[in-house]
């Protein structure tokens, strides 16, 4: 698989875990692609952080409106249906409950389910900008990421190393290599991608893994 | 009480060493013009409270760009190269509120409370310094209230009374930073008759807005030769 | 997702023992179909939790005489006396909360924040058991959220998706309410297509609202056929 | 002066210190009165706390809108160039900063500027409302009563008897006998109704009263 097979693997697989009513938030980058997977049939609302419920497709070049953007401050549509509110409605929705799933990119993750995502002292300061209140809010947060940094070194790690965006809260980590839940007991590996082996996922992970007994093949 | 003033009336309010809100996320939202001539005024050593430093030649980049700012206090500047550089060179303050909190403490400030516990960010450096206490079993942080002493806000229509509606993701901070701050600037794209916007569709009351601007060539005209 | 459903269904979500949030100020704004209807079903030892008791006729009033409470949380009940002898008798408890103290923490329960601190009631018998604290040389109560099992609100007009508009001061703590409970049943006037309400006019967004009701006898007796 | 003469006497004085374009909350019964004497050419913006400003005139019978009521549940009007709001914004508005001036009703006010007026133990439980807000929330408070119980026992008292609304935020006592102001040495008598004596209102007011060396007389 090139690259862009192995993001639209783990893109495809997180789009088909989405359910039928969720209200869901995907993260800049490689998150944002799940929309454009979701299963015929299944009805999700996404947010925008930046104001609005409803967040549609790109429009066509002469559909833009500039009032019309992603958190990421690219033009979108908002669908019938959305609404549109201010910064702290927006993030009252994130914290209070509603929100059923967010999707991440990730830095690093470790085995208690800790998350770094937003900086890399003396190299790299974007700010958390949402993710720390959509990390905690969310009741469950999907990392989607490849398995290692360009350099083929483990972002899974017994314990993060950079400033992390929040302790404990990452339930399901995607990568191009398998799908691994975070348990009490540690890290679970529940589906392995196809052509990858458990000695290979396991050698590309720094943290503890545990294998799944019906361990089963990851498909997009 | 006339609340349509020209720009320059309305930016002399603004003075070296202030503390300003700007609106706007990622510049969508922002008020270019206002903006715009905050950078020919050259006020500086000013602290910003906004979402993000937009980009380098847009919204309140711009400013960082004139070196306006002593400190500047957002959610994000990744998408600004020079707000980067010039908090690694020590030339300006960053701090870096994560965004729900920062919509929330300013609302908190324009709510007249004195601070409220949120969830987010426990255990990371953002609870350095602060209070963290549990609630029914949750760890929280207290945060205390931001305001302003002028809020540099965009709507999409105002009247008269300085009623304003915002449109789309343009809303985003606006409305909260027009609570928060003892001087409100709006900058508007089109100014109606008082009672021409229903009373159920404004987003911010008038009361709340102080000076209303509105770049309209034959209005400034006029108005210049008085 | 078919939202609309009777106002029997909608209440089947009510039993007895649980915390309800009714919209609406004086009667103004509360959904008067929905409370006759849980006066008819004879729901009991609730906790209400709403700015006031309105009249014995009116408003969450009439479910005060039918003593359907166990227990009120509301910031008035001067108009209800009915309110005032249960209270006064001990057959149901009341506990007074300042109106906007009442509102912020309505609000603190729908954003999921662990309390907040206000400067009313400092010095009063409301400060009691409460923490008080000083920022900036002022005091402020410590005060928690509330959240309810079932929020009953009261919409000018609602589309298919749920999007709720309130008219002039019937809005109050509806859209509160709507953002603080885990069930939400709204009651309409007006019902109208996904699609018809611009998006910026929307006061409670869909997602919050679980079950729409709107009297209307063609419907019902359609639907009740089924 | 019978009563209705002394009650506009009061209100009559209060909306002459109203300034123009102040943003002010009336509460129910006496200070709702107060709108009916704006001086010309004063504009003034009323807040209705159950949620909008532009709080206008009763409407004609035939114009009565089951949706715009005040605070007492009366039907009234709202301006154009008014606005409707939930109730945090109502509130948020109160103890915001941008409230001019409340005026309220009291059972009992003291030299502290201490105010009681929401509750009679065993009695009265009507509840506090908005008072609470209101009171520590504006930036000036003005009390507007009939000097004396229906009884003629005094309702300005050294301390407060009955259960606080608020402590030490009262700044000005509008009464049928006179005007007075709360300053950290007391109360101070400022200005004295039309036909009362000093000695009478001393004798109605179980609070020490200081005299203005400038004493006025109270007009409407």
């Amino acid at each position: 698989m090139d690259r862009a097979e192995r993001r639209e693997l783990i893109v495809k697989w997180i789009a088909r875990q989405l359910q039928d009513g969720q209200l869901v938030n995907l993260g800049i980058g490689m998150p944002t692609m799940v929309a454009n997977h979701i299963p015929e049939g299944i009805n999700i609302t996404l947010q925008s952080e930046n104001g609005f419920l409803g967040l549609g497709a790109a429009p066509e070049a002469h559909e833009v409106d500039p009032d019309v953007t992603n958190a990421g401050a690219q033009p979108v549509t908002i669908l019938a249906g959305g609404a549109c509110f201010d910064s702290s409605v927006s993030f009252a929705i994130i914290r209070g409950g509603r929100l059923d799933v967010t999707v991440l990119g990730a830095l690093e993750v470790d085995e208690q389910g800790n998350l770094a995502n937003w900086m890399v002292p003396g190299k790299m300061v974007p700010g958390m900008g949402g993710a720390m209140d959509l990390t905690v809010g969310a009741k469950k947060v999907i990392v989607a990421m490849e398995h290692t940094t360009k350099k083929g070194e483990p972002k899974i790690l017994p314990q993060c190393t950079l400033p992390l965006t929040a302790k404990q809260e990452v339930d399901l980590i995607v990568t191009d290599m398998g799908v691994i839940e975070v348990t009490p007991q540690g890290l679970v590996l529940r589906e392995i991608a196809p052509g990858v082996t458990v000695e290979e996922i396991k050698a590309a992970t720094a943290a503890a893994l545990t294998i799944a007994p019906e361990l089963k093949e990851m498909t997009a | 009480m006339q609340k349509r003033v020209s720009i320059e009336e309305a930016l002399k309010h603004v003075r070296d060493g202030m503390t300003i809100m700007v609106g706007g996320f990622l510049g969508v939202g922002s008020p270019e013009k206002l903006i715009d001539a905050l950078v020919r005024k050259g006020v500086k050593d000013l602290t910003l409270i906004c979402n993000d430093t937009a980009f380098v030649d847009r919204g309140v980049g711009k400013m960082v760009v004139a070196h306006q700012f002593r400190k500047i206090i957002a959610s994000h500047i990744g998408t600004n190269a020079e707000t980067g550089r010039q908090m690694t060179a020590g030339e300006t303050e960053v701090e870096l509120v994560p965004q729900g909190t920062l919509a929330e403490k300013i609302r908190c400030g324009g709510a007249g409370l004195g601070g409220f516990y949120t969830p987010t960010g426990v255990g990371t450096v953002v609870a350095d310094g602060k209070e963290t206490r549990e609630f029914n079993g949750r760890q929280y942080l207290l945060e205390i209230p931001l305001r302003a002493d002028v809020a540099l806000v965009k709507a999409h229509k105002a009247d008269e009374a300085g009623n304003l509606i915002y449109r789309r993701s343009a809303r985003n901070f606006n409305p909260l930073m027009a609570m928060a701050a003892d001087l409100v600037i709006a900058e508007v794209d089109n100014l109606v008759t008082t009672g021409e916007i229903d009373q159920d569709h404004v987003m911010t009351p008038g009361i709340f807005v102080n000076h209303l601007v509105k770049e309209d060539d034959e209005w400034t005209a006029q108005n210049a030769a008085n």
